[in-house]
């Protein structure tokens, strides 16, 4: 019979442009798991969307209520923005105890809250990438850098961990000045980053949100012609917009060696989805880890997902990759252990943390070439 | 149909409609809506004060939720000692200096005149200006660096979250007094203006000044007035209780979560409507009507039009405020992103004049319909959808885009509902009496 | 049969009935006089006339063509001009253009009307550039009859024209309405200065309460004892 | 009672009132006539408060008032009309009256939450007044109206009734006779003579109406471009020749051609 | 001198430019709001999301343009596409207008409740878009970008710093110009708009003088939707189209309309320069100008930082009418 997956991302709202991407991955999971036909004898997950409007709390909350009361989902890909997320893992996940995996929220708060393991995410929190965004700028010998980053917890506590590193790697951040996203314009920001100056600018936002409008109104004025860029900015839809105006961007993003990530990107493209747009990796892997974990446990009871999420994510076992899930599927059938890689690579260290390596990657002639892994 | 069948009729078609919800989804979720529904209803009779009584356009309502959002924060979260040996003193000296500056201003004011007076306050605010930044910047930078990640902020009071309502209630009303000061007692679109300035600067505000909010941050884990559900689970008593009535005490914890909830909101909502209907039913009330139609005349018939202007728009600001603090309450964190003016004023607005504005019944109605539209909008959009692509094959491109397309049936719905509903009730559902209902 | 006949008109605004079968008529190059007490339903006939409030029984005849259906900006191009008691004036928009927006209909040159009212109403010409609300109470009244003089109606009705205007320019209204008439225009007009009024009045019309008290020429109404003692003020 | 000295009024370029000094008597009935725009109504404006003078000066009794607002001027006894009806369009007849009385316990809230007796004993007063002064009006029938469904000339009656509402010292009257039907605004004269006679009502008044000033009325003013012309008796202001070229005029010039049409009695 | 001539370029390349293009941007949306208030009477908050409306439907033209090789040369074609968009925006506004504002009217409901049935609008047009186009970023910008680049100007003039004027902006600013003397003229002299003028004044005058209410009604939405669709077309060749943003314009929208004056054409102009620069020129940071001047200034000479820029234009906002209560140009009240 069918089981129930909730999928809750801010489909309308500031996000809305890159939530579609996300929950079409996650959608790519379980059809991909449904085909296989392994998953539990022979049930099928079906995915359920809610809206978490990614800023009102109060909706979030209701909408996540509906899930799980009504719906009956068994588990919960989701919430994207930290704030809504918070909000339904204190009163909704965890008092119905229903486990809840986000592939976007990074904010620190997240890591030490009162989950009773029923959160994970497997985005990577802020603090791990500053340091490789640090490294791979350095690598690059460039030591004066100004900062631009949306202004939310994301933007923030990205902006505070990579400030925090460059400096303490020597380097001298000129400004770090937030951006709104979704605002009409951008050049009283992008005037205060140049007058501030800096060899690059450094841009930690969202690629079709304000972080490519900083980017242009960069390029327009002349204020900055090099940039690097964190995980939210990286997508093909940030070439389309710039054009060869961005050459020599450098940046980085959660990926893991070898052909995850690739694998993933054949497989949404078929699916007509565009693999390089924020967070659609994360989003594959949370809902595959989902389904992975519903197959350990070899029931769909709340709690015995909980349970299997760890051993599924992690070593030991054998290593699967994206668009590879019916083999997994497969082993764990068979009583086997698998750990899961994903499209990001990913890696559950304890409840609500993930740890990962980053693709390093530079655009030239209007394409992303990926220079190697940290 | 005379205001008292509507009020009656109206009220229980809300009731079964939450009931319906309870029914057919769920009662933790028909609870969770009611919940938001009471807050809403004491957040749109605040704003028909200002409008409904005395026609003040306030469109600044955000910035007063916020505010009280904010007490939430500052009377509740324990402490942050650090933070506070970091740079509490800079940030009371600054205080001081600004306090100072006022008082020396205000001294040099009485005792000066003219030009000079003007240039003498001028020279006092840039000096302050100066004195205070000496102080503040350093203590800001030293709050804010202190274990950024976790709090880099001054923390609160560590009192319990209740007491943030009223707490809530005074921000919003010192706010408001001071809008009221500058703005009121001029053209509508000036006040209007000005409100909608002041609540994005109180939001700008809470988003930057992280020494205090914890700015973009956010502040989560606001200790809750009310059981907590796992703890509830883990009780002894609770289960029994919950065996005995035959739920299973998962469900049953979080109905008993929001149902004490929904019970605290009650209270205030029943107290605050008493004293509304009480106020508007009295000559009070009268003069505000009075200055509502014709200011000139009731300025001439001895009413201090300003006064009761900054009155009743400190007051309906106030409630707001109790109804931010409660919401905050609710969601167990403190989100300044969250504050966004359609969602904060512009919703408030439409419960106000469906509802019926100049009628308290008709806004707490309001309140109620207009939120759980809000909410329920979402999956019947959905429902809709579904429907309208039922007829198509599975691989019909217009079906997939639809598919796809489903989440923005809410606003769609949202939008015609709130158009039927005004079409058949124009001066709103529960509309300010009429001649015919005035003759006693 | 009258030019302009409101026949056993019974109305009001939604509420109770105004108009209980109240019947007003005036000839052509006739000028018709409504008096009575306030609230009476001057004002609501009038209304009622113009199209600006819908009948229950009765109807409205221009000519020989019953006008009862259409709509007041139909019955304007139909020749017919009102001056309302309040609000009369576009506020907002300078004297002339009042004026201008009287002969909105008009395709022609209207430059000589315009210079006629203005020597009628010489203190409109020193105004013509001030937005009429700031004008006095008065001088509004001045335009608001001009602006229905430039229409160059067949019927013009008027509801107080005379309101709070000085007795000079009461006096030179009254001419100008003499000779308007004498052009062959039927002029109706509601008026509280009612024995000035009556005294040039073909026709005069005491309503009460909504229906016609008495109806005579004016002279005779000046005459009669008891309409002076209870309405014109002995 | 009340005296103006050399009080000018402009509006940009209009000088609405250009030197105007008068002094209104206590206990005297003063009218105040003149064309059309000749400043009477915005010096009552000035006068009660509405607007600040461009220069000159206003006083009560020895107490200057110039620039004082309305509602302190009417805490002072100092009430008036408006020429174009100022009623309270959503407040019924009766409720536009009860406003009016000042220092109503029901207007603080802490008197409506804590001491209802209080505030209901004084509605009774208030209701009772207004009831006659409805009566004495002539309005009962549309008591409980809303105001803003009054004829035009009722509405000029609520303009006098609420100056009726409370005891004043002097009483500013803008035109209450346009628009009221002559039989009744002789009744209303009688009621201000004997306000003026019984009560000690101070009044100015301006008006149209030659008639019912001359009979209310001593002294009268009269005014012109925005300056007093001269001021005497209703009879000197009469036969006054530069009073009769600006305001009175001669009478009609073409007499009504008598015509033998008649219609039914 | 140099320095100085650096210092002028940096201040018109940061500060002046941008504020010119923003405030042109803002300026011809808030003609469509102040108009529809001057003449309907209330603040059409539908008004966004009918720009985005319009744009949407003269960007899908445009790609079907594009798709069939017609273009404009050095010109973006969506200005071809532009007079299609106008009128689906027209047809759209006409249609919301019979079946929702009408029925208003005929009641003659208080000002708030069109505000509130605006609101209704809003949702609708806003969901409609997105169903249509969807959420995403779109663009359309085809032609050249620039007038004068940055790179073009250094070589040209031999300056250190650079100067760029974006095509788009500068047909942002002769429109902005040209519609509203026409639009001022049109309300002003000619006898529909100043029977507009009357309607909106007083309505049942209107109706004595022979007004046609429903032609009033008809011009004004045909000139607002007309309006809003060059406002979000321009707008959205300079930045680009995501209809959550062209909501976000709404605000300063506003903002402007109300600070020039509501009702006011020429109002609308000055409102949005007011909006725009307020939020440049304060949040700019003057060093590098500076120190072009020969100063050595060790901060970032920042006078409020770019996080405020929005709250502090309505500061300004609120001061301006202080001295003005009435806005820049005399308008009516709200
Ligand atoms: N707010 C204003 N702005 C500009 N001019 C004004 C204003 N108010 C009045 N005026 C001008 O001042 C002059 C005097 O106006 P006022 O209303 O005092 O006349 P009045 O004596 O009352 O005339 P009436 O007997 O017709 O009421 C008029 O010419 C008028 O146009
Ligand atoms: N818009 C309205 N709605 C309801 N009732 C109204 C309305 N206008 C007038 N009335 C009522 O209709 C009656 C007649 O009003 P109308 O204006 O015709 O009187 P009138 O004869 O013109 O008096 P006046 O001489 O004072 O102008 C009055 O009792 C008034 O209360
Ligand atoms: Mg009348
Ligand atoms: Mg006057």
């Amino acid at each position: 019979q069918e089981v129930k997956v909730g999928i809750i991302l801010g489909f309308t709202g500031p996000l809305e442009s890159i939530t579609p991407g996300m929950g079409g991955s996650a959608e790519l999971a379980l059809k991909e798991v449904n085909d296989s036909g392994l998953f539990l004898d022979g049930q099928t997950l079906v995915p359920v969307r809610a809206d978490s409007t990614c800023i009102d709390n109060a909706a979030a909350t209701a909408a996540a209520e509906r899930l799980v009361t009504t719906e009956n989902v068994a588990a919960i890909m989701g919430a994207d923005c930290s704030g809504v997320t918070i909000g339904i893992v204190n009163n909704v996940a965890v008092p119905n105890g229903v486990v809840m995996v986000s592939p976007s929220a990074t904010s620190p708060a997240l890591t030490d809250i009162e989950d009773n393991d029923y959160f994970f995410r497997t985005a990577p929190s802020d603090a791990r990438q500053g340091e490789v965004l640090t490294e791979v700028i350095r690598s690059y010998d460039i030591d004066s850098v100004a900062v631009s980053y949306t202004n939310n917890d994301y933007g923030k506590g990205f902006s505070d961990s990579f400030v925090a590193a460059f400096e303490a790697a020597g380097g001298t951040v000129t400004i770090a000045a937030p951006h709104d996203d979704g605002k009409g314009d951008y050049s009283a920001e992008v005037g205060a980053l140049a007058a501030a100056g800096g060899d690059v600018l450094v841009v930690l936002g969202y690629v079709d949100q304000g972080g490519v409008g900083i980017i242009r109104s960069a390029v327009d004025t002349g204020a900055f012609d090099r940039f690097a860029l964190g995980d939210g900015m990286y997508g093909q839809s940030l070439i389309d917009a710039m054009g060869d105006s961005i050459e020599g961007t450098i940046g980085v993003i959660p990926g893991a060696e070898g052909e995850g990530s690739a694998k993933f990107a054949e497989a949404a493209k078929a699916a007509g989805l565009d693999p390089t747009s924020s967070y659609t990796g994360e989003s594959y892997d949370a809902a595959a880890l989902i389904a992975l974990a519903m197959q350990k446990a070899g029931s769909t009871d709340r709690t015995a997902i909980r349970d299997a999420m760890l051993e599924v994510a992690n070593a030991p076992g054998e290593q699967i990759i994206a668009a590879d899930l019916a083999k997994g599927l497969q082993i764990l059938k068979d009583g086997g252990d698998i750990d899961y890689v994903g499209a990001t690579n990913v890696e559950l260290i304890g409840p609500g943390e993930a740890a990962g390596t980053y693709r390093e990657y530079i655009i030239e002639n209007g394409e992303f070439k990926t220079v190697q892994y940290r | 149909m005379s205001n008292r069948e509507r009020i009656i009729y109206l009220y229980g078609a809300m009731a079964i409609l939450l009931v319906a919800v309870g029914v057919f989804q769920s009662w933790t979720l028909s609870l969770t809506i009611l919940n938001l529904c009471l807050i809403s209803a004491i957040m749109s009779l605040g704003v028909n004060m200002q409008w409904g009584y005395a026609g003040l356009f306030n469109v600044g309502i955000m910035g007063f939720a916020a505010l009280g959002g904010l007490a939430g924060v500052i009377v509740s979260m324990p402490p942050i000692p650090g933070a506070w040996s970091a740079g509490g003193v800079g940030i009371g000296l600054s205080l001081l200096a600004l306090v100072g500056t006022v008082g020396i201003a205000v001294f040099v004011r009485g005792r000066t005149s003219g030009s000079v007076r003007t240039l003498a306050t001028l020279a006092i605010a840039v000096i302050g200006y100066f004195v205070i930044r000496r102080f503040f910047d350093p203590a800001v930078s030293a709050i804010e660096s202190f274990d950024a990640a976790r709090t880099g902020y001054l923390g609160g009071l560590g009192m319990p979250i209740i007491f943030s309502w009223l707490v809530g209630g005074v921000f919003a009303a010192g706010a408001a007094w001071l809008v009221g000061k500058i703005a009121l007692g001029l053209r509508a679109d000036y006040l209007a203006i000005a409100t909608l300035g002041i609540s994005e600067i109180i939001i700008a505000f809470m988003r930057n000044e992280e020494w205090l909010t914890r700015g973009v941050k956010n502040v989560s884990g606001l200790p809750r007035p009310v059981a907590y559900e796992v703890q509830l689970q883990q009780a002894q008593w609770f289960v029994d209780l919950s065996t005995r009535l035959g739920i299973d005490p998962i469900s049953f914890s979080s109905i008993y979560v929001r149902l004490s909830y929904a019970l605290l909101f009650a209270v205030v909502l029943i107290v605050l409507m008493w004293l509304a209907e009480k106020a508007l039913n009295s000559p009070w009330g009268r003069m505000m009507r009075a200055i509502r139609d014709n200011r000139d005349a009731a300025e001439a018939m001895g009413k201090d039009v300003t006064g009761r202007h900054l009155q009743i728009f400190v007051l309906g600001s106030a409630v707001v405020g109790i109804a931010g603090a409660m919401l905050t309450t609710l969601d167990g964190q403190f989100t300044p992103g969250q504050y966004n003016p359609l969602r904060f004023t512009f919703l408030i607005w439409v419960m106000v004049i469906v509802g019926g504005s100049g009628n308290n019944w008709g806004a707490v109605l309001g309140g109620f319909l207009i939120w759980f539209i809000w909410v329920e909008a979402e999956p019947v959009g959905g429902w809709l959808m579904s429907v309208i692509t039922a007829g198509m094959e599975p691989t019909n491109p217009v079906r997939l885009h639809l598919a796809d397309a489903a989440p923005y049936m809410r606003p769609l719905l949202m939008g015609v509902i709130l158009l039927v509903v005004l079409r058949f009730a124009p001066r709103g559902l529960i509309p300010e009496r009429s001649a015919m209902a005035a003759r006693k | 049969m009258s030019f302009l006949i409101g026949e056993a008109m019974t109305g009001g605004y939604g509420g109770a009935d105004i108009l209980h079968s109240c019947t007003i008529a005036v000839e052509k190059g006739e000028i018709a006089v409504i008096v009575g007490p306030n609230g009476a339903g001057k004002s609501t006939a009038m209304k009622a006339m113009f199209g600006m409030l819908s009948l229950r029984q009765g109807r409205v005849m221009l000519g020989d063509r019953d006008i009862t259906a259409l709509s007041p900006q139909d019955r304007v191009k139909a020749g017919m001009g009102f001056v309302p008691q309040t609000s009369n004036v576009f506020v907002t928009m300078s004297v002339q253009e009042n004026l201008e927006m009287g002969a909105y209909i008009r395709q022609d040159d209207f430059s000589d009307t315009m210079a006629q009212v203005f020597d009628l109403f010489p203190i409109l010409k020193e105004k013509r550039r001030q937005p009429a609300g700031e004008l006095s109470g008065g001088q509004r009244q001045q335009v608001a009859v001009g602006r229905a003089l430039m229409t160059r109606p067949s019927v013009l009705m008027l509801d107080e024209p005379t309101a709070g205007v000085s007795p000079i320019v009461m006096d030179e209204l009254f001419d100008r309405i003499l000779e308007v008439a004498a052009t062959g225009i039927a002029i109706l007009m509601v008026e509280q200065n009612a024995r000035q009024a009556l005294a040039i009045a073909d026709r005069g019309y005491v309503l009460v309460q909504g229906s016609n008290r008495f109806t005579d020429t004016g002279e005779a109404l000046l005459a009669n004892p008891e309409v002076r003692a209870s309405f014109l003020g002995g | 009672m009340i005296r103006v000295d050399d009080l000018h009024m402009h509006f940009g370029g209009i000088r609405a009132v250009d030197g105007a000094s008068i002094e209104i008597a206590k206990g005297s009935i003063t009218g105040l006539i003149g064309p059309n725009g000749a400043g009477k109504t915005t010096l009552f404006n000035v006068i009660a408060g509405h607007y600040k003078p461009s220069s000159g000066t206003v006083w009560l009794g020895d107490e200057d008032i110039t620039g004082l607002t309305p509602h302190e001027l009417f805490h002072k006894g100092l009430l008036r009309t408006f020429q174009i009806a100022h009623e309270f369009s959503t407040l019924t007849v009766r409720e536009n009256l009860m406003m009016v009385p000042d220092r109503q316990p029901g207007e603080s809230l802490v008197d409506v939450w804590l001491r209802p007796s209080k505030v209901r004993a004084r509605e009774e007063e208030v209701r009772a007044r207004a009831d006659e002064v409805i009566e004495f009006l002539e309005i009962s029938h549309v008591a409980d109206e809303f105001a803003g469904n009054l004829s035009g000339g009722q509405k000029k009656l609520l303009e006098l009734g609420r100056t009726m509402m409370v005891d004043a010292k002097i009483v500013f009257l803008d035109e209450v006779g346009a628009g009221v039907n002559r039989t009744l605004l002789n009744t209303l004269g009688d009621a201000i003579i004997r306000l003026n006679k019984e009560r000690g009502y101070t009044f100015c008044m301006i008006e149209h109406d030659m008639d019912f000033i001359g009979r209310l009325c001593d002294p009268v003013i009269v005014m012109a471009e925005g300056k007093v012309l001269i001021e005497g008796s209703a009879e000197e202001v009469k036969a006054d020749e530069q009073v009769i070229e600006a305001y009175l005029g001669r009478g009609l010039k073409n007499r009504p051609a008598k015509k033998s049409k008649g219609g039914s009695a | 001198m140099e320095g100085f001539l650096n210092a002028l370029v940096v201040f018109a390349n940061f500060v002046f430019i941008p504020g010119l293009a923003y405030g042109a941007q803002l300026a011809l949306g808030a003609l469509g709001v102040t108009l529809v208030f001057g003449i309907l009477r209330f603040s059409n908050f539908a008004h966004g999301d009918l720009m985005a409306f319009g744009t949407m439907i003269t960007i899908l033209v445009t790609w079907w343009l594009i798709g069939m090789g017609v273009t404009l040369g050095p010109l973006p074609t969506a200005l071809l596409a532009l007079p299609v968009g106008i009128i689906g925006a027209v047809a759209m506004a006409l249609l919301i207008d019979r079946l929702v504002f009408r029925f208003y009217r005929k009641q003659k409901s208080a000002g708030i409740v069109f505000v509130m049935a605006s609101v209704g609008v809003m949702f609708v047009l806003n969901g409609i878009v997105r169903l249509i186009i969807g959420p995403n970023d779109q663009r359309f910008a085809d032609g050249e970008r620039f007038l004068v680049t940055v790179r073009g100007f250094r070589e040209y003039t031999g300056l250190a710093e650079g100067l760029a004027i974006r095509l788009p902006v500068a047909i942002t600013v002769i429109v902005a110009v040209i519609v509203v003397v026409a639009l001022f003229w049109f309300l002003q002299y000619s006898r529909t708009g100043k029977a507009m003028r009357a309607y909106s004044d007083n309505e049942d005058l209107a109706l004595l003088s022979g007004i046609n209410p429903d032609k009033v009604v008809m011009v004004t939405w045909i000139i607002a939707a007309a309006l809003a669709t060059i406002a979000g077309v321009l707008y959205g060749l300079d930045k680009s189209f995501r209809p959550f943003t062209y909501f976000q314009l709404l605000l300063p929208i506003f903002a402007a309309a109300i600070v020039g004056g509501i009702g006011q054409p020429l109002g609308a102009i000055a409102g949005g320069f007011v909006v725009a620069f307020s939020e440049v020129t304060l949040t700019y940071a003057y060093k590098r100008v500076l120190e072009y001047l020969g100063f050595q200034p060790e901060g970032l000479v920042q006078l409020l930082s770019t996080e405020y820029k929005f709250a502090i234009s309505f500061v300004i906002l609120v001061l301006v009418l202080l001295i003005r209560p009435t806005g820049i140009f005399k308008g009516r009240v709200l």
